[in-house]
């Protein structure tokens, strides 16, 4: 591995070895060169594994399966909400439940400002963040506040047997003008 | 490779502001630099400059210590990456070891290394004190060191044996069980020892207790494992291996008439 | 046959052959190194020059171009090993259900084997402290000179010799012993017997003075118990002393009163352990000395 | 040898770092494919996904390219062609651009701008109102009503604009109506196509990725992974029949029941949810893991864990029929198992010396199912002399009142022979008690054959026996017939002469013995003693009452946790070229239970290999409980006990052995429950002092000569207590005209009602008899019935015809009108 400081060591310290080298040049250049190479050859592979070992750490930091509540779920039938902002969920799922006149949606209880939960002010008929003062209108636009956009809305689906299924993997924006997607609610 | 090619690239290496800052100085392949070598690094410093020609013989030292200590670094690392996996709680602690097996990403080499690696530090620490006893290396002026590597053996074996119980299961539960009990025959402060029932010890008092933190290998005694596992003997470990090294350090490598 | 290899790979057996094999190269390594030294020493070849300790050689890179092929070696060895065997994991925890045999962590596997012939308050407390105390102290009490930093077995006979007998002996073969030839109810099988565990083994063992017809728990039969426990120790101490004294031995004056006590007792106890495996082994010798608060 | 300076290493370092990454690429080999052997059957699961969705394609295309799909296709696509270009012509198109023009120009330029104002206005009236609250001055009342003024303006003008917004886009949706409704109606023609299209591109562009899926159960602490292989468990259609692949089967009992999200997969099959590096590990099938899997039928055993019932469990069917078996087959006997009832299900033996004959004793005990094949009692494969012994032991055990052992005696007269025959016919002993194997219907009844009753029992305790079974075993399910003393005579003189085991008598005479009348005999007392203590060896006194055992225990091994006892703990004994696993042992014990090693006890049972399956199968879920509360279900009703004078008469009868009330019974005969509201009380009382024939010969019920008064108590109780609320309430049925009557009969030919039931003497015989139908069953039963058959009693297997309330009524009519002076054919009681 150090061969070529070997050498030089060789050289410079035991004139003895000198002879040898002069004697058949030849071969031991070609040994050098040979030597030189298994031992960058010996360093790459080294860094090789070294990178590689770090590689693995970094795989490590992240688990295949994750222990944490579902992102989808039931949340009940449509004549178990009234018009207006239900709080059912909250506890449970951190989500609002808002029925309007014809339609359903869900709504992510975290404020688009640095991820507060707001509170449900039903006297004054908005979101209101305690962190930093945003309000939001019941539909979940942003008025005022630092909020920079409006609160985000989950996917909500009706399954076979009338159950509303909420999917948080997907979620809708509404300054994206995601809110009349299709899945972004449910029509009554 | 063009020998001048590669010695200009190395000149632009070794002269960048970059390698200057972190190796201090150059590196060419004189006895001063490769004193400096040694001296000037950290890592490096444990080693002394030169040593006695017979000492770097395989047969003569086995390597054994050297090989303890990278076990140990080994496992320190290893170990600390288990732990971002693992909860040391009854309920948890063996269904974490079976998803290292299952499902961690590299989480079952990483626990059979650790394993393994324990057993082998074990056998390690113990070969080496053979071989330091054969050689006679204990004798004046290492007594000190030899009784801290004494010590250095205990927590050796103590850090396996907390190992074993954080899998919480039936081959670790009655390794510790069976373990612990001895330590409730201690005399005078265990209460199945001679003495220890005359002098008011009982399973609730005793010195098996205070190991375990209850009458019984159970959650406490998981937890107690676990803390002592993780962090207060491979701190008492470290410390001592410091001590260690800086002896062996400061008597020199043994061999010298 | 196919039971013993079902033995070794159970739990972490693997790892304790292993460690027999490394002890038994080590041990031949060592042996072969002093006998060498010896002879070198007979022919007046002493030092060697390379041992003279003069001859340095710089540690970068000599020294540690070798230690990196070591770690290298090492590491390679460990990833095999964490390839090929998965790490023993069993049952989960039960208070309930033993395992049959139920055995502690192979390293202290000789502490468990010699709880068959001592309480636990002697193979699990006393032994292992004196163990650890006697290694600490050895340095203290070895007072011999020569043997430092080589390999030599002429110069220290005595001490090698304990040491190799302590070692060998009372550690590694009482573990291989705890862990291969121990089977279901620790009961004794031998590597082509298959553990039963509902095999039954009658075994009947007598106190000291059960043998003379006394009562071991009788004060008499205690008081002779102790006397001859105390009385091994006690002749196992003086008739050395004695016979040293009468010699005028120099390695007795060098040693002083207390050191030889010491040295007398950590060795007879050592002698004690040996002698009563032996005899509870042929003899069904249980305890020699009964009292009300211990056994031994 | 060289000097350490001049030593090159190089070639051992370039080696050493050549093997080491080659190590590291073996482990991550190892970790990205060796042990993840579920990426392989994913992808295999997706190729096979995709295959099955290109034969639909195919399938469909094949269906749309047919000619007539085709033509009415063609059809709506040039109407919408045609539509379209009307759309342009018209300058519709032109108007529909502007309106679109003009409703982004309203919302982005009047409705965004003005609904700011709104809500900044809003904000300013909220902050005012605050501030108002803590000083109430009247500068900010006013500043407060002009700012709600504004307000409500500002409001008033949003609605006005959004009531805008709304007309043009009416008038613009008017403008396409006809091409979104040929677009609408061109939808289902290629629907499907599209859809699986659609599918497929989402397959083979956006597959999922390789991943392990999981169910992950906090409060059953349970995770499992095993759907990362069985990716097709929980899908409608299995896309092949192989595993992993494959669906669950009975899906609708198991998975709709229990979804996978709150239940997993372990909780009933058990395995290594966890597992996923190889199959044997991720079913459990390895050392250290205490549950293997079960598979197929075997999980059944789990349905316990969570149902305190299961034996109207569907899907449970196994399990519950263990437990039957424990119970009924004598287990519980010799064992202990938490919650099991002890029941000692022989016939009590405390004077079976007057009961039965020595010689017949004897050959019983070498071997009960030579005598008698249905026997429960197991074979002990007892030595000749220990049935020596207990034959002698137990031929002591009398009151010593009966001089001779008289049996079969074949010189009756011959018309009380006649008589008692005619007797035994119109009792039915033959539902229960086989003759030749025939007979002996009633399930979970070991009634003794009668072929050879004879030879087998003393005349005298037949007779007492006849008069009252149960004053002899008071837990017997054989019914207490009201028999006067002539006529259980005359049954007893027909039995003996009728049921002799000719075999034997034709052996005797060759040995010249006494045929029939065999003395009794004095038994040895010494031979007696070695019987006692055989008797109490093998725990005879488990099943049967035996004076002098009473405070024994069991003999047995307690059950309750043998499912989760390890393979150590089990002996195998002498046994070598067995499996070692509990289910091979478990097998291997019940199949022979001695074979293990010689002084075992346990005798050998008479299974079947399905009572094998069942027993292995409950055996399995002998283990603690450890679901939580909120999984666990409740038996629905809890235990019926019929009360009063109609209990004691229950009780005497066993009623309960065939009849079913309230979940509690059994169902060899019609379900009692609501018969109250079925039947019509004349009927009733009739059908209890002579039986009539509703059913097929097996399973027609016994005449059992009830008093008047037991019939009237019977008759009371059923009317009155049995009834559902239901039935009752649909009292109003109108008239029965023989208008009505007639096109209720033609509802009954049309839905082929005759299949099944006869009316006269026509029709099919698996259901009940109609032909008296309106005498028995009262119309609002009828009615109820009809409209859902499955509701009335389990064994109920007539088909749901969702008739309609009219249909109903007439169809009601017509059965409420088929009475027996109608049909003219009148049925005689058989007697």
């Amino acid at each position: 591995m150090t061969e070529n400081r070997v050498e030089a060591e060789n050289k410079s310290t035991n004139s003895g070895t000198t002879d040898k080298v002069a004697n058949n040049a030849c071969p031991s250049v070609r040994r050098v060169g040979r030597r030189k190479f298994m031992y960058y050859g010996g360093w790459g592979v080294i860094g090789l594994f070294i990178a590689s070992v770090l590689g693995s750490t970094v795989r490590f930091f992240f688990p295949r399966t994750l222990f944490e509540p579902p992102t989808m779920y039931t949340i009940g039938y449509l004549f178990e909400y009234a018009q207006g902002v239900s709080e059912r969920f909250k506890q449970l799922r951190r989500i609002w439940v808002v029925r309007e006149v014809d339609k359903l949606y869900v709504i992510g209880a975290k404020c688009t400002h640095l991820g507060c939960t707001p509170n449900w002010l039903a006297a004054e008929g908005k979101f209101k963040c305690p962190c930093h003062g945003s309000g939001f209108t019941p539909d979940g636009i942003n008025i005022e506040g630092p909020a920079p956009r409006p609160l985000e809305r989950f996917k909500v689906t009706l399954a076979e047997d009338g159950e509303i299924t909420v999917d948080e993997g997907t979620s809708f924006r509404g300054e994206r003008r995601e809110w009349d997607k299709p899945g972004a609610f449910i029509s009554v | 490779m063009d020998k001048k090619s590669d010695a200009k690239i190395k000149e632009v290496v070794t002269s960048s502001q970059i390698w200057k800052s972190i190796f201090r100085r150059k590196h060419d392949d004189t006895k001063r630099s490769r004193v400096l070598a040694i001296v000037g690094n950290f890592f490096m410093h444990l080693h002394p400059i030169s040593v006695a020609r017979h000492a770097l013989a395989l047969k003569f030292t086995w390597c054994m210590g050297g090989v303890t200590f990278l076990l140990f670094l080994f496992l320190t690392l290893g170990g600390v990456l288990l732990m971002f996996y693992y909860h040391p709680t009854t309920g948890e602690a063996y269904w974490d070891i079976k998803d290292l097996h299952y499902s961690v990403p590299f989480g079952k080499i990483l626990r059979n290394t650790h394993r393994w690696g324990g057993h082998l530090m074990v056998i390690t620490v113990m070969v080496h004190m053979f071989r330091v006893f054969m050689t006679g290396s204990y004798k004046r002026p290492r007594e000190f060191n030899w009784a801290i590597g004494v010590i250095l053996l205990v927590f050796t074996l103590l850090l396996s044996f907390t190992g074993y119980l954080l899998t919480w299961d039936q081959l670790g539960m009655w390794a510790i069980t069976v373990g612990t009990n001895m330590a409730r025959a201690t005399p005078f402060i265990g209460h199945e020892g001679p003495f220890g029932e005359q002098l008011g010890m009982t399973a609730h008092n005793d010195v098996r207790f205070a190991l375990l933190g209850g009458s019984v290998v159970g959650a406490n005694a998981l937890l107690r494992a676990y803390v002592w596992h993780c962090i207060a003997i491979p701190l008492i470990v470290t410390f001592l291996i410091g001590v260690h090294f800086w002896r062996v350090r400061k008597d020199g490598f043994s061999g010298s008439l | 046959m196919s039971n013993i290899i079902h033995i070794l790979f159970l739990k972490d057996n693997e790892a304790i052959a292993l460690f027999g094999i490394i002890v038994i190269f080590f041990v031949i390594v060592a042996f072969r190194e002093a006998i060498k030294n010896d002879r070198l020493k007979r022919e007046g070849k002493w030092p060697p020059e390379e041992q003279s300790g003069k001859d340095k050689v710089l540690a970068w890179p000599f020294l540690v171009r070798k230690e990196f092929l070591v770690a290298i070696f090492v590491m390679m060895g460990v990833l095999i090993w964490g390839i090929v065997r998965n790490a023993p994991l069993e049952e989960f925890a039960n208070a309930n259900v033993t395992p049959n045999p139920s055995k502690a962590p192979w390293y202290f596997l000789g502490l468990q084997e010699m709880l068959v012939y001592f309480d636990p308050w002697i193979a699990g407390v006393l032994f292992p402290s004196l163990i650890i105390v006697g290694l600490m102290a050895i340095p203290y009490i070895d007072i011999n000179p020569k043997g430092n930093g080589y390999y030599t077995f002429r110069e220290r006979k005595f001490a090698v010799s304990v040491f190799a007998f302590g070692f060998l002996f009372l550690w590694v073969v009482l573990i291989i012993v705890g862990v291969f030839f121990r089977g279901t109810g620790w009961l004794w099988y031998w590597p082509w017997q298959e553990w039963d565990p509902h095999a039954i083994v009658a075994e009947t063992n007598y106190d000291f003075t059960q043998f003379i017809g006394i009562d071991s728990k009788s004060l008499l039969g205690s008081v002779i118990g102790g006397s001859v426990v105390v009385m091994y120790y006690f002749l196992g101490m003086a008739i050395p002393y004695a016979i040293m004294r009468a010699k005028n031995s120099g390695t007795l004056q060098k040693l002083g009163f207390i050191r030889y006590m010491v040295v007398a007792f950590l060795f007879w106890s050592m002698i004690g352990l040996t002698i009563k495996i032996f005899l509870r082994l042929v003899f069904h010798l249980k305890y020699a000395w009964v009292t009300p608060w211990f056994n031994i | 040898m060289k000097k350490e300076e001049q030593k090159s290493y190089v070639l051992m370092y370039a080696i050493c770092a050549a093997i080491l990454i080659i190590v590291q690429a073996w482990a991550i080999w190892n970790e990205v494919v060796g042990k993840r052997p579920w990426k392989d059957y994913q992808r295999k699961f997706y190729s096979l996904l995709i295959d099955n969705i290109n034969d639909d394609i195919e399938e469909e295309k094949k269906r749309f390219d047919g000619p007539d799909v085709q033509k009415e296709y063609q059809e709506v696509a040039q109407k919408l062609e045609k539509a379209k270009k009307e759309f342009k012509m018209s300058g519709n198109q032109n108007e529909f651009n502007k309106l679109e023009e003009a409703i982004r120009n309203i919302r982005s330029k009047e409705l965004s701008p003005l609904q700011l104002q709104l809500s900044d206005i809003r904000n300013r009236v909220l902050e005012e109102e605050y501030l108002y609250t803590k000083d109430r001055t009247e500068e900010r009342k006013v500043i407060l009503d002009k700012l709600k003024e504004e307000a409500s303006e500002a409001l008033s003008i949003v609605e006005k604009v959004k009531a805008r917004l709304a007309e043009m886009q009416e008038r613009k949706i008017a403008l396409t109506t006809q091409i979104e409704k040929y677009e609408e109606e061109l939808k289902p023609f290629v629907a499907p196509i599209n859809k699986l299209q659609e599918r497929l591109t989402l397959l083979t562009r956006k597959r999922p990725s390789l991943q392990e899926y999981q169910i992950h159960i906090p409060a059953l602490n349970e995770v499992d992974r095993c759907k990362s292989c069985h990716l097709g468990i929980d899908r409608d259609e299995s896309i092949s029949d192989k595993q992993p692949f494959k669906k669950h089967p009975g899906s609708y009992i198991f998975l709709k029941n229990h979804p996978l999200k709150d239940f997993g997969c372990t909780v009933c099959h058990e395995g290594q949810g966890g597992a996923t590096t190889s199959v044997e590990k991720a079913h459990g099938e390895v050392e250290y893991w205490l549950h293997p899997m079960l598979r197929g039928s075997l999980a059944q055993a789990s349905c316990i864990k969570c149902h305190e019932r299961t034996d109207d469990l569907p899907g449970a069917e196994m399990v519950s029929m263990g437990q039957r078996l424990v119970v009924e087959r004598g287990c519980v006997g010799c064992h202990d198992v938490e919650g099991f009832p002890t029941v000692k299900i022989g016939p009590p033996l405390t004077f079976v010396g007057e009961k039965v004959s020595y010689k017949w004793l004897k050959t019983w005990l070498k071997d009960p199912h030579e005598t008698y094949e249905k026997a429960r009692m197991p074979n002990f494969m007892l030595s000749d002399e220990e049935i020596e012994n207990i034959a002698d032991f137990f031929e002591g055990l009398s009151r010593g009142e009966l001089e001779t052992m008289i049996a079969a005696d074949p010189d009756v007269d011959e018309e009380k022979y006649q008589r008692g025959m005619a007797l035994y016919n119109s009792s039915r002993c033959v539902i229960c008690h086989p003759r030749e194997g025939r007979g002996g219907a009633v399930k979970y009844v070991y009634a003794p054959d009668h072929t050879k009753i004879a030879s087998k029992i003393s005349k005298d305790w037949l007779f007492r026996w006849i008069k009252n079974p149960q004053a002899y075993h008071p837990d017997t399910k054989m019914p207490h017939f009201r028999f006067t003393d002539k006529e259980a005579e005359e049954l007893v003189t027909f039995m003996s002469a009728e049921f002799i085991d000719w075999d034997a008598v034709d052996e005797e005479e060759e040995e010249g013995e006494e045929v029939v009348k065999a003395v009794k005999r004095d038994s040895d007392p010494a031979s007696a003693e070695k019987g006692r203590e055989l008797v109490k060896n093998y725990g005879c006194y488990g099943c049967h009452e035996i004076k002098g055992f009473e405070n024994e225990s069991k003999i047995g091994v307690e059950l309750t946790s043998f499912g989760s006892k390890s393979v150590e703990l089990l002996d195998f004994g002498v046994v070598k070229d067995l499996e070692r696993s509990w289910l091979s042992w478990t097998m291997a014990k019940l199949k022979d239970p001695r074979q293990f090693r010689e002084g075992i006890r346990m005798p050998k049972f008479s299974f079947t290999d399905e009572d094998f399956d069942a027993l292995v199968c409950l055996l399995k879920s002998f283990k603690e409980r450890t679901v939580p509360v909120n999984y666990f279900v409740k038996a629905t009703t809890v235990g019926y006990e019929p009360q009063g004078k109609f209990g004691k008469i229950v009780e005497d009868l066993n009623c309960l052995v065939c009849h079913r009330i309230k979940d509690k019974g059994a169902n060899f005969a019609p379900d009692l429950t609501y018969e109250g509201s079925r039947v019509k009380r004349e009927w009733l009382e009739d059908f209890l002092r002579a039986p009539d024939i509703l059913r097929p010969l097996f399973q027609q019920m016994p005449r059992f000569n009830l008093s008047e008064e037991e019939i009237k108590i019977v008759a009371d109780y059923i009317t009155l207590v049995l009834v559902d609320d239901e039935v009752i309430a649909r009292e109003d049925l109108g008239e029965i005209t023989s208008d009505n009557v007639e096109r209720g009969k033609k509802i009954y030919n049309e839905k082929g009602c005759q299949a099944c039931h006869q009316i006269g003497i026509e029709g099919g015989a698996v259901g009940p008899n109609l032909s008296v139908a309106g005498d028995r069953l009262t119309p609002e039963y009828i009615y109820m019935h009809l409209k859902d058959p499955q509701k009335w009693g389990s064994s109920n297997v007539a088909p749901n015809y969702g008739l309609d309330d009219e249909e109903l009524t007439y169809l009601t009519k017509y059965l409420s009108d088929l009475r027996a002076k109608k049909v003219g054919f009148l049925w005689k009681n058989t007697n």
